[in-house]
């Protein structure tokens, strides 16, 4: 970006100038994403509940949905609570947006496609998104309010828990790859699908699944949402806030889930490869398209893993505290730790053979799976007294893509 | 200006003003959210001495982890929703006092000492967390003479002793483990106290 | 070290360490149960220790543990006695070879005779060479303390100043006396252990009932002890075994009163009983008695031989078997009597060699280079200078101190083998557990002394020989009159004991060396097979003692009665068994010595009169016990037959008693096995003494060689040989009267023995109170010993603690003034510090506010003045 | 103004380093004290770094001094909190004016 900049503009003001249009690019990304998750989340919800979702607004998928809600978040009273602490109650939604933002960053979108390539972004990313935090916890403090105070705490207490096994899941492929350059991490799984990172070693497809579970809890989904439990705090943390403020909150909410599932993408699953060519799309189509391509592949893989974290969301009843905290102190912290270790003791011992080829038996199988649940998916018999389905899941009459 | 020095002042002015931020301000929830931008503005400036590793990991353990923790603390030690402790006015004129005495007396030293004008930066392109991650195996690359203080490590430069940090750095870890330990025994209720 | 195919003696050593071991184990689980015992009911480790160990309820592993390691050690001695004996095969047929080539010699003439004599001196060597490597594979030392001296600094070191006698060893030494010991006494213990386990079982109960103390509360209620016992008895055949395994005089002394320690505990197992500690209290002052004479011993000959080694003591005693020059050298083997000539010179005296053997002093060799020739022709007067260097000055000892040294270590033996007059331990012993008096009484403790006089035999000088027969003699006849009236039947065996014993020492006293050594063998174990019969018949008859309250018990124990029946015989010395060999060997050794020295004809007769009271008053017991009506019924209808753990040793001992003392032919009281193996052991100096014959009657007796033979009018030797037939009948006459008064007495009843005993009051009064021993020591010695203890009491309490009390008074007089002093002036100094330093303190601490921010700025102003004082310095060396 | 060196670094720190000591000084809330710690750590670690910077020997050491530092803090901070706590369940405040049982 500098050297294009850099002709144009002179060396003095080309890097604030393509420091400024990045973050200007990541912040309209993040918002687009933002609004166009939460038409996702409406629509998933209502396919999972048995109904159709938002239909009415912008035509026939609803599209226009979000929209409608941001003009009316944003021609919302800002209503400021008088026991509220102003100055908290304001910062509040900025610290956590700005927290979940900075976590663009260091996020690669495609082969060299990143703000910053930074050496340690990994462990930048994680750092950054922890901070997310602290805004909730102004947020439930300064807002003068009891339901307001118990989501911040439980907020604190569970995303300061998860962040541990998360941070140690992250280490499991940091330390088998070798670097924290996101970037680099994602150059290493060029190629076919079992030369992802999850398919290196079992502990690395264990840590996979546990990064993913600690990563829906610090993103404070379901069923780990008890922030915002409707059904005890009324909305937690954000209950006093209305209007544009409370829309940061959920943009902050899904930048981060998006960042997560970012990393989980990059770490795990072949960041922007597709794994269905040997080699980087760039290489192929030449670095502009090749990079588009690329960048689109890393898109789609993040909004499945989002995607997967709303099916979760809708699927499963939300934990007690308790068993939030049990969840993980008891069982994801020593498993992270058991995996970790052997991780390295499994790079340690492993004959070179079993390193080198276990990839594909785990790739072989995972790729089998997949495939007998998409045969199943589409020759599987319906429920009885349903004409058509396209699974147990999904199967649902009146399910668009059905019907067609 | 150019960019590096227009960045450090904005950064150093967010973090003096936060720390002054923090003294001023009589509401503890308050203090420890301009000790949070205190805080960031100083990863903000590790970022910019590029120890980016260092930075994150200020920004991981501090902002993350300890002030996560200091807000903890306000908040089961409140005793009322907005509690603040008056402090009267001649402790605050003798301890700015003596803070600006502190100040002014570290100011000369540092602008008195010609080593510290005469220093320049030293080339950061290479990567800090490389080079942290050599050091903590021992592994140290020949480095010049130390011209900051006037004392050379050794007579001829790239002969440094090859220390590992990789000891101290688990005797640390350890360290923080029993420490959390401790703190948590610390902290546990005390039920015989409540029944006293 | 414990390469014992090199060194198989080490089998004895491992045979003497077993036991220890046991001690040692019973004695930590012991201990570690009484520790235990205080967390019983507490729980946690201690509580399962305690229950480990058998809890309040011992069970019988302590005894398992005791009985497998004496019997460990019987089988290890087995295996040790097996090898030695083939290794000594070889031994005894060169000495059978010289024997018969010495014994061609005066016959012999010219060529013949040099031919004669180069081939006895080849065969000499090769047997010298020969038992040297024996003596190599069958001892052993350990240097176990230095005594340090001054020699050591005198240039040259200790190898140039060898000191002698500064140093103390362990060691052991075997030889034919000590497999035989070790095979009796480990045989013996392992079944008076196997006896034990059943005859202490009721210590195996919880709480023991004792009816002989009587307590406010009753009966004494205790503990069982049955680990204890056990515990004992494995010391006691450690320290036993270790006795004889000893190559030294210390060892052996050290042995020496860890059993009498033992001793004193066992027969103070009861310990509740007055009575119990009486007798151990008793038999451990005696023993002191005697033990005093030992010590003295010890320190005549540590101070004059330098050294307690046997083998050592004997060689610088007694002249070698040859000068290097004369294979018929004449003093072989004797006591060196040298007179002092002139006077001291430059502190050199000259002694010469008196040939009438009257000599003031003992020539030690070897004592300096002039001692060849010594004694080699009776003309010649040898001249021995002593005093040229510190070591050879000890190239002569006074001779009465040699005898002093000699009756000093036999009064050791007198107290521990309960000869008269210190045999009065021995009969109160009785109080301990019967095997216990089976233990001490038949094989180890007063088998320890003959066995000392034994081993040290070449110590002894004509004059202490003559003192031993005559001990022996008076306590034989003594002990067994006392005998004859006793009523307690372990009594009798007590007294029928000390009066064996006396036969042993007054064998050993006339010179009879295997006779007596022989009789100490086969008296074990016919006195182990009728203690333990003793203990059968007492555990039967529910601890009745007195057989008084006996008779008829034949029907209900037919297996103990058998067996005493066959001890008694052996006693008797009824011939094929085995008391019968060895009490011939005795007695036809006192005959030869009484045809030598007619002057001394009692140590004849007072033998031959014994055997027959003996006889009687043997089967005097056996009718009282298990013939006739019995005559307490109680008793009768309660007796039984004991367990097979009692019947089983019984049974074996007798079967050992019958056949221990066999040879071929059986009939031939010469050609008892043991006693040949046991006569060629001795040592040389006995044949010196006692006269020696090479071959007798065409068959080799005596296997030595040496030239020296004694006239033969003094060769007591040959005299035994000679009247041996006729001593057996005389024996076997007594006793057979002896039989036959007892049967026509208590069998028959043509006599009335409590008749006899009105007629004779006196006489029966004189010998049931013991021959007024108990009150003439006590009247003499006691009583005197008791006054005197007070009177020194009086000056104690009067004089000696009157100065001490005074002298404390003077000191609290002067401790009260330096108090006042104290209080006064150096309190009040100290107090004016303090007070100084409180006011000061409390003006002080106004600056301690406690308030954590204060605090904090005086640090910061404290940095403040820091770096300011820092930086004005800095600026100065810069400026300068 | 324009050349940004070590001395600029430095006099931040000393910024941070003295408002760490006043909010000790002046915070009567045992959490505010803790907080000025941070600031005087913050401080020296700015040092740290800056010299980690500007200084060739002490390049590597800098950077991990600041790690150790900012591990220690962390350590320091749950230690203190804990002290805070049982401050509170003692006193049943959080005023360290209260704590002052061992004046002179």
């Amino acid at each position: 970006m500098v050297e294009i900049l850099a002709p144009v503009l002179g060396p003095d003001l080309a890097p604030p100038v393509a420091g400024i249009i990045k973050a200007l690019v990541l912040v309209a990304f993040v918002a687009l994403s933002a609004i166009f998750f939460i038409w996702l989340e409406r629509k998933v919800a209502g396919r999972i509940q048995d109904r159709l979702g938002p239909t009415r607004v912008g035509g026939k998928f609803g599209w226009l949905q979000t929209i409608a809600d941001g003009i009316k978040l944003l021609v919302k009273e800002d209503i400021i609570p008088a026991t509220a602490d102003q100055f908290l109650f304001r910062a509040g939604p900025y610290i956590a947006f700005c927290a979940s933002f900075l976590g663009f960053l260091a996020l690669p979108f495609g082969n060299g496609v990143v703000a910053q390539n930074l050496n340690i972004a990994v462990f930048f990313v994680l750092a950054v998104l922890s901070v997310e935090v602290f805004g909730v916890i102004l947020a439930g403090y300064g807002s003068g309010s009891k339901w307001s105070l118990f989501g911040g705490m439980r907020e604190a207490a569970q995303v300061v828990s998860y962040e541990v096994p998360m941070a140690i899941c992250v280490l499991v492929p940091v330390l088998v790859v070798g670097t924290m350059n996101l970037n680099r991490i994602g150059q290493m799984q060029a190629g076919w699908f079992f030369s992802w990172n999850v398919f290196r070693d079992p502990f690395l497809f264990a840590a996979f699944w546990t990064y993913f579970t600690c990563a829906t809890a610090s993103c404070k989904r379901a069923p780990f949402d008890l922030a915002e439990a409707e059904s005890e705090l009324v909305a937690g943390f954000h209950t006093e806030y209305s209007g544009l403020r409370w829309s940061f909150f959920f943009m902050a909410e899904y930048a981060s889930m998006f960042a997560v599932s970012g990393i989980a993408t990059l770490l795990f699953l072949g960041g922007w490869h597709t794994g269905l060519v040997p080699t980087d799309l760039t290489q192929l189509f030449g670095s502009i398209a090749g990079n588009v391509l690329n960048v689109a592949v890393f898109i789609v893989k993040c909004w499945l893993l989002v995607f997967v974290m709303m099916w979760v969301r809708w699927t499963l009843p939300r934990l007690r505290i308790d068993q939030v905290m049990q969840t993980c102190l008891k069982y994801l912290l020593p498993i992270s730790c058991v995996l970790l270790l052997g991780a390295s003791l499994w790079q340690l011992l492993m004959p070179v053979f079993v390193l080198n080829y276990l990839r594909y038996v785990i790739g072989g199988a995972v790729a089998c799976g997949w495939l007998a649940l998409l045969i199943r998916l589409v020759t599987g018999k319906p429920p009885a007294g349903e004409a058509l389905s396209l699974g147990p899941a999904l199967g649902r009459p009146g399910y668009e893509l059905a019907k067609r | 200006m150019t960019l590096a020095a227009s960045l450090f002042w904005l950064v150093a002015g967010v973090t003096a003003a936060s720390a002054i931020g923090v003294v001023v301000t009589q509401h503890i929830v308050r203090a420890a959210v301009w000790l949070l931008f205190s805080l960031a503005g100083t990863a903000g400036i590790f970022f910019l001495l590029g120890a980016d590793f260092v930075a994150a990991t200020q920004v991981f353990v501090y902002v993350g982890g300890t002030l996560v923790l200091v807000v903890f603390g306000v908040m089961l030690t409140a005793q009322g929703p907005f509690v603040s402790m008056k402090t009267s006015a001649v402790e605050w004129a003798v301890a700015t006092v003596v803070g600006l005495l502190l100040f002014g007396v570290l100011v000369v030293c540092v602008m008195g000492e010609p080593a510290f004008q005469q220093a320049q930066p030293l080339k950061a392109d290479q990567n800090s967390s490389t080079v942290l991650g050599k050091a903590f195996l021992g592994v140290v690359e020949a480095t010049a003479e130390a011209p900051l203080t006037g004392v050379a490590d050794r007579a001829e430069p790239g002969a440094r002793t090859r220390v590992a940090y990789l000891l101290p750095f688990e005797i640390v870890s350890v360290h923080l483990l029993v420490v959390l330990v401790g703190a948590a025994y610390l902290a546990r209720a005390k039920r015989r106290r409540m029944a006293a | 070290m414990f390469d014992v195919g090199a060194k198989p003696g080490l089998w004895f050593v491992w045979a003497t360490l077993l036991p220890l071991g046991s001690f040692v184990l019973l004695l930590l689980a012991g201990g570690v149960r009484a520790a235990a015992r205080a967390s019983k009911n507490r729980g946690g480790y201690g509580a399962v220790f305690f229950d480990l160990l058998g809890g309040d309820q011992p069970g019988k592993t302590s005894a398992y543990v005791a009985l497998a390691a004496i019997a460990l050690a019987f089988a290890c001695s087995l295996v040790g006695s097996l090898t030695y004996l083939s290794d000594h095969h070889h031994v005894q047929e060169l000495q059978d070879e010289i024997a018969t080539l010495q014994e061609r010699i005066p016959e012999a003439k010219g060529d013949e005779r040099a031919r004669l004599k180069a081939q006895v001196d080849e065969k000499r060597h090769q047997f010298e060479e020969f038992e040297h490597q024996l003596h190599e594979r069958w001892s052993g030392r350990y240097d176990w303390a230095y005594l340090w001296s001054w020699e050591h600094l005198q240039p040259g070191g200790p190898e140039k100043n060898p000191a002698p006698g500064t140093l103390l060893q362990l060691g052991y030494r075997i030889d034919n006396l000590t497999i035989t010991m070790f095979l009796m006494v480990t045989f013996i213990a392992s079944f008076i252990h196997l006896f034990s386990i059943g005859y202490m079982s009721e210590e195996l109960d919880r709480e023991v009932a004792d009816h002989q103390v009587h307590t406010a509360h009753g009966h004494l209620h205790r503990r069982g002890r049955f680990g204890r016992f056990f515990m004992f008895l494995s010391l006691f055949c450690f320290s036993m075994l270790n006795l004889v395994l000893a190559d030294n005089l210390f060892q052996v002394f050290v042995s020496w009163e860890l059993v009498g320690i033992c001793s004193y505990l066992l027969i103070g197992f009861y310990y509740e009983r007055s009575s119990a500690t009486n007798a151990a209290n008793k038999a451990f002052i005696t023993n002191r008695v005697g033990d005093a004479g030992f010590i003295i011993g010890l320190l005549i000959l540590w101070t004059y031989v330098g050294t307690f080694n046997f083998e050592e003591i004997f060689a610088r005693i007694r002249a070698p078997l040859s000068d290097g020059h004369n294979p018929e050298y004449k003093l072989a083997g004797q006591v060196v009597r040298v007179q002092p000539k002139g006077e001291p010179q430059d502190g050199r005296q000259t002694f010469v060699w008196t040939p009438d053997g009257s000599g003031s002093h003992v020539a030690l060799f070897p004592v300096t280079d002039h001692l060849h020739g010594i004694g080699d022709q009776e003309e010649q007067v040898t001249e021995i200078t002593v005093g040229e260097n510190k070591a050879s000055s000890w190239g002569v000892m006074p001779y009465w101190l040699l005898v002093a040294a000699g009756l000093g270590v036999f009064l050791g033996c007198v107290g521990k083998s309960a000869q008269f007059p210190l045999h009065v331990w021995l009969p109160d012993a009785m109080e301990g557990p019967t095997p216990v008096s089976a233990l001490i009484l038949a094989a180890t403790m007063v088998a320890a002394g003959v066995y000392l006089v034994g081993r040290v035999f070449p110590l002894f000088t004509p004059e202490s020989r003559l003192v031993i027969a005559y001990t022996g003699g008076i306590t034989l006849f003594v002990a067994a009159t006392i005998a004859i009236v006793m009523t307690d039947i372990k009594k009798v065996l007590a007294y029928s004991t000390v009066s064996q014993l006396g036969y042993m020492m007054l064998a050993l006293g006339v010179g009879g060396w295997a006779a007596g050594l022989f009789h100490l063998v086969t008296h074990a174990f016919f006195k182990a097979l009728l203690f333990l019969g003793s203990g059968s018949v007492i555990h039967g008859c529910h601890h009745e003692q007195e057989m008084t309250r006996m008779g008829g018990l034949y029907s209900k124990m037919k297996i103990t009665a058998w067996t005493m029946l066959i001890g008694c015989l052996a006693i008797a010395g009824t011939p094929m068994l085995s008391g019968w060999y060895s009490k011939d060997a005795i007695i036809a050794q006192a005959l030869g010595f009484a045809v030598v020295y007619p002057q001394h004809s009692l140590l004849f007769v007072l033998p031959l009169v014994t055997a027959g009271i003996t006889t009687f008053y043997m089967f005097r017991m056996w009718f009282l016990t298990f013939t006739g009506e019995p005559r307490d019924r109680q008793v009768y209808e309660l007796a039984h037959e004991s367990p097979w753990t009692m019947t089983l040793p019984l049974v074996v001992l007798a079967v050992f008693t019958v056949m221990v003392g066999w040879g071929w032919p059986i009939w031939d009281a010469h050609e008892s096995v043991l006693e040949k193996h046991i006569h060629h052991g001795q040592h040389y100096s006995v044949h010196a003494e006692i006269g020696h014959v090479g071959v007798f009657e065409g068959k080799i007796v005596d296997p030595m060689w040496h030239g020296v033979k004694k006239p033969e009018h003094e060769n007591i030797r040959l005299k035994v040989l000679e009247n041996h037939g006729w001593a057996g009948l005389l024996a076997l006459g007594a006793a057979g009267l002896g039989a036959i008064f007892a049967l026509s007495v208590y069998y028959f009843r043509t006599l009335d023995p409590a008749e006899a005993a009105e007629q004779f009051g006196g006489l029966h009064r004189f010998l049931a109170h013991k021959w007024y021993f108990d009150e003439w020591y006590s009247a003499v010695l006691v009583r005197p010993a008791l006054t005197v203890a007070n009177w020194c009491r009086a000056f104690d309490t009067r004089v000696i603690d009157g100065v001490v009390d005074s002298l404390g008074r003077a000191t609290v007089a002067v401790a009260r003034g330096h108090g006042r002093f104290d209080n006064g002036f150096i309190d009040g100094l100290v107090n004016l510090t303090g007070n100084a330093i409180f006011a000061t303190g409390t003006a002080l601490r106004r600056v301690q506010t406690g308030f954590l921010r204060s605090y904090i700025l005086f640090l910061a102003l404290a940095a403040v003045g820091l770096f300011a004082a820092l930086s004005y310095f800095v600026s100065l060396v810069n400026a300068g | 103004m324009t050349d940004i060196g070590l001395t600029h670094y430095l006099v931040l720190g000393a910024v941070l380093f003295v408002c760490g000591v006043l909010c000790m000084a002046i915070k009567r809330n045992g959490i505010g004290i803790l907080m000025g710690v941070e600031l005087v750590l913050n401080g020296a670690n700015v040092n740290f770094v800056a010299f980690a910077q500007f200084s060739p020997t002490f390049q590597v050491e800098g950077q991990i001094f600041a790690l150790f530092v900012i591990v220690l803090a962390a350590a320091e901070a749950a230690i203190a909190l804990a002290i805070v706590l049982n401050f509170y369940n003692n006193h049943l405040t959080v005023d360290v004016d209260t704590a002052e049982e061992l004046k002179g």
